[in-house]
């Protein structure tokens, strides 16, 4: 799982699908979610997260997805 | 394949539908289809082998969306389609989601004569304190003293306490979870989807739109924030004085008990027959 | 000889009290007359409050053609089994219709008219439980119609009975059967025709057979 | 000798009856609440079902959680039915509006009595006519059969259940204390005797099914819930796949499918009972018990000498117009005798259209219109 080391991960926002809500953005421990221009939610500092998991699992609209970035890499 | 979180749900979801869903920003009902799917993963069900059925309201959305049999009934009914589901073909996962108003207040006889006879559904009680989808009308689940379209001077009524009113009909599983503590809620899913019998499982699931704005919550997040500081262990809430309690409520697992449910009971009547038969 | 009868429509009514089984006796009686002598039967029954409470009354139309009307409207033979049904109940029965009582019960027959014997009495004496009665009826009820054959009768009674109640029944059913021949005698005055023009037993006949051909 | 008689015959009720029906017909699925003076349907079948190879009973908490749970039943592969009497089937009214929605098939029997409310509970009435018709909300075809006499319970619940998986719809039999609670001697047919109908599941892959497509006969197949076809159900209107949408074009699409698929079978759906009526002056329309009075009192006027007929509904809807018609083309006048207020008359007036004179004999009050009644009204010409 999730190893609490910061710069491994890579966060995607689906803005489509993100409705706005702001439930990541105020608790992500690391503040690496802000809104942008259309009050939707960007990656800001993606080198902070830790991979905690909480905006993907809090995400109502299944508009984040967090992944490592190594396998991510090798996969592609 | 190693994916993880939100990948496995992108999975599950109906790719014909169009997203993001109708609910509202904020809304936790996302939250608990969210941790449905994942529970249902972690557990291997086959997807032909899932049934949700949901009633009507903001939380009866919810079936369609989702790559699983599904059935969107009527008001209140939804109990009443799950168990004649389940009594015709009881090698489904019959899982039922309702709002509060949904089992509560219209279809509450089927709430507590579903626990009493036991029969095999997970009921995931969506609890948002409010008719959502009509307007934010007050509902069972209304706490006392707050401002609903029907309760404009405040709510007089006492609200029902959902676990106590499933542990005193009789279910096997009785629980409550949050959208906030969502590890603790996937947890309390797969029991409830796992065990024999009638598991109910109740998730506070805020509803800023209709009933946060009224109710002096500026932001959905605000409503997640009450959501973390007022939910607690169902020991430590136990634990606390009475006068200390307030606004803090118990989460956890109330009852847990693995009586048969009523189709397995009903299948050793049909094999003591079925040996009469052939014996 | 009693055989068949071509009967147009013959009303029978039980009457009389909760609790006397009057239902169960038009029950066993329909059966045996439908399904062990082949005629059409249809048996209605008073449902209801008055059903659980005082009074019972069970309806039975007999015919060998098909029935149409399943009520029964002008009795041909009202059995009645309580002052209370008596009163209630004689105003139907059609002219030269028979009437049958329980002696005991009725203390008031409406008419001289009538045929009596002490059922329950008879059940408890002689059978040792009153609630044999109503067996005790059909038995009695078995010789008297003329298009009733007590054998078939009892045969199909015994068919529908559980094991451990069936040697009891049999025994009243021949109480009621043989009380009847010799109190009542023969088939009443006002049936006699049905079995001296028994126009319908040359067409009968195969069914005749069929039920001979049973034992 | 050597072929002795192929079928059983018993003494049973109408309600008996019924049950005999439903279980040739395969009904394995029972949901009911106990309500006079039905509920000897539901007493044999807790009886019954649990010793067939696969039948369910289940008792439910009362007619609204009856009518899901057999609506349920249905969507998972069974046969289902449920019994009741005018109260109940004003509660299963919602649910059953949603069986047509989603085209489940079923069969409701209703023993009728007297109403409204609590009414008449032991008294018998063909009071919920046009509730079985018009009883739930929205527009949609249902059938509507009623049966006169016990053979006919077990006949006429056998085509319920047929029409019901035939159509894709749920089937309302109609019956009367009169007929459920008169007992008699019926034949049990041998299963080579009867059709049974069952619906046709899809034959293609799943990812092509689509369970309300649109076919010739206006009914898509139907796979039981489980056997890997997955797909959404729901009440409200919805296209082809299932999903719901309020863009106009696909809700009339789906409205007129529904009506279509019953529409066009007419001929199949619409059954009734003739007697003497093609030379007749007087013809008597009736249906349920009442039609057995009406032919006794036919019988009698025959006797003596005038010429009535009965034309005898089996179904009551769709309303069979032709026969009706056809009935009214040679008589001069129509008698409608029904034990309520007047409820099937309506459509033979509907019907009429000015031709011949339609009287009604009306009866409210528990008890059973009676031959003579009947008699006396033919005999006035």
């Amino acid at each position: 799982m999730a190893k609490k080391s910061m710069g491994k991960s890579k966060v995607t926002v689906y803005p489509d699908w993100c409705k706005g809500c702001g439930i990541c953005i105020e608790f992500c421990p690391k503040k690496v979610l802000e809104f942008d221009a259309q009050g939707k939610c960007s990656v800001a500092r993606e080198d902070d997260c830790i991979h905690c998991g909480f905006c993907e699992l809090h995400c109502p609209d299944f508009a984040i997805v967090v992944t490592e970035k190594k396998s991510r890499e090798k996969a592609s | 394949m190693n994916i993880t979180g939100n990948e496995i749900i992108h999975q599950y979801l109906r790719h014909n539908k169009k997203f993001p869903h109708v609910l509202c920003a904020g809304c936790g009902h996302g939250i608990v289809l969210g941790s449905l799917i994942r529970s249902v993963h972690q557990l291997g069900l086959p997807k032909d082998d899932v049934v949700i059925v949901a009633g009507i309201g903001c939380s009866g959305r919810l079936a369609v969306y989702v790559d699983f049999n599904t059935v969107h009934t009527t008001h209140g009914r939804a109990l009443t389609f799950a168990t004649g589901i389940k009594m015709a073909n009881p090698k489904l996962n019959v899982i039922c989601i309702m709002g509060d108003g949904d089992a509560l207040s219209i279809g509450g006889n089927h709430m507590i004569h579903a626990a009493r006879r036991n029969i095999g559904i997970t009921a995931l009680i969506l609890n948002n304190n409010i008719y959502g989808m009509t307007g934010g009308q007050s509902s069972p689940a209304t706490p006392q003293g707050s401002v609903s379209m029907t309760a404009p001077f405040g709510q007089l009524e006492e609200s029902f306490d959902t676990v106590q009113l499933a542990c005193g009909a009789g279910a096997n599983f009785v629980a409550r979870g949050t959208v906030f503590h969502v590890h603790k809620l996937e947890k309390l899913m797969v029991k409830a989807i796992e065990r024999p019998g009638f598991n109910m499982l109740e998730v506070i699931t805020p509803c800023h739109t209709q009933y946060g704005r009224k109710n002096k919550y500026k932001n959905p997040v605000e409503m997640y924030r009450w959501l973390k500081s007022n939910a607690m262990e169902r020991e430590r809430f136990e634990a606390l004085d009475e006068d200390k309690r307030g606004d803090k409520f118990p989460i956890g697992v109330f009852v847990e008990r693995d009586e048969p449910g009523l189709e397995e009971r009903y299948h050793e009547l049909k094999a003591r027959f079925a040996a009469g038969r052939n014996g | 000889m009693k055989g068949q009868v071509d009967l147009e429509r013959f009303e029978i009514r039980f009457s009389g009290l909760g609790g006397q089984g009057i239902l169960t006796l038009g029950k066993v009686m329909g059966a045996g007359l439908s399904l062990g002598h082949g005629y059409n039967v249809t048996q209605t029954q008073s449902y209801g409050p008055e059903a659980r409470g005082g009074s019972s009354r069970c309806d039975l139309v007999v015919s060998s053609q098909r029935i149409s009307f399943p009520k029964a409207e002008n009795l041909d033979l009202l059995v009645a089994l309580s002052q209370e049904a008596c009163n209630a109940y004689y105003p139907y029965l059609k002219p030269g219709g028979v009437l049958i009582i329980e002696t005991d019960m009725v203390a008031q027959p409406p008419t001289n008219q009538y045929l009596g014997l002490p059922f329950t009495a008879m059940a408890k004496d002689k059978i040792g439980i009153p609630q044999a009665m109503n067996t005790i009826v059909l038995g009695a009820l078995s010789h008297l119609l003329p298009f009733a054959i007590p054998r078939i009768m009892r045969r199909n009674m015994e068919e529908t009975l559980p094991e451990k109640i069936r040697a009891v029944n049999v025994k009243a059913f021949n109480l009621g059967n043989r009380e009847a021949k010799k109190r009542f005698g023969d088939v009443p005055v006002a049936w006699e025709g049905m079995v001296v023009e028994d126009k319908g037993a040359e067409k009968r006949a195969p069914s005749k057979k069929r039920s001979a051909a049973k034992k | 000798m050597a072929r002795r008689k192929k079928h059983k015959e018993i003494f049973a009720l109408g309600n008996e009856a019924v049950v005999e029906g439903a279980l040739i017909a395969g009904c394995s699925f029972y949901g009911g609440y106990p309500i006079t003076p039905s509920s000897e349907i539901m007493e044999i079948m807790a009886q019954r079902l649990p010793m067939t190879e696969d039948g369910v009973f289940i008792q439910l908490e009362d007619e609204i959680a009856s009518m899901g749970a057999i609506v349920g039943g249905s969507m998972a592969g069974r046969k289902a039915m449920t019994a009741t009497s005018g109260p109940g089937f004003s509660l299963m009214q919602e649910n059953l509006g949603y069986a047509c929605m989603t085209e489940t098939p079923l069969v409701v029997v209703n023993v009728m009595r007297g109403g409204p409310s609590t009414g008449l509970p032991t008294s018998p009435a063909q009071s919920d006519v046009q509730q079985a018709r018009w009883g739930t909300h929205g527009d949609h075809p249902i059938i509507v059969l009623s049966a006169s006499d016990v053979q006919e319970c077990l006949e006429m619940t056998i085509t319920a259940f047929n029409m019901a998986e035939k159509y894709r719809t749920p089937v309302v039999l109609l019956l009367d204390e009169i007929t459920a609670h008169t007992r008699e001697k019926i034949r049990i047919p041998q299963p080579d005797e009867y059709e049974v109908v069952s619906r046709i599941v899809p034959s293609i892959p799943p990812e092509w099914y689509k369970p309300y497509e649109e076919t010739v006969r206006g009914v898509a197949p139907m796979p039981p819930i489980g056997s890997g076809y997955r797909f959404h159900v729901t009440g409200l209107t919805h296209d082809e796949n299932g999903f719901p949408t309020s863009r106009p074009d696909e809700v009339v699409d789906l409205m007129e499918r529904m009506h279509r698929k019953i529409d066009q079978f007419f001929y199949d759906i619409q059954m009734h009972d003739e007697l003497m009526v093609d030379d007749a002056d007087v013809v008597v329309i009736a249906y349920g018990c009442v039609a057995r009075s009406a032919e006794y009192a036919i019988e009698q006027a025959r006797a003596s000498g005038v010429k009535a007929g009965l034309l005898k509904l089996k179904t009551l809807f769709p309303y069979p117009r032709r026969a009706t018609e056809k009935a009214l083309a040679n008589a001069r006048s129509i008698i409608v005798p029904e034990m309520n207020m007047g409820q099937m008359s309506r459509e033979v007036k509907r019907v009429n259209s000015g031709r011949a004179s339609v009287r009604t004999i009306n009866r409210v009050d528990g008890q059973i219109i009676t031959p003579s009644e009947i008699l006396k009204v033919i005999m006035q010409g």
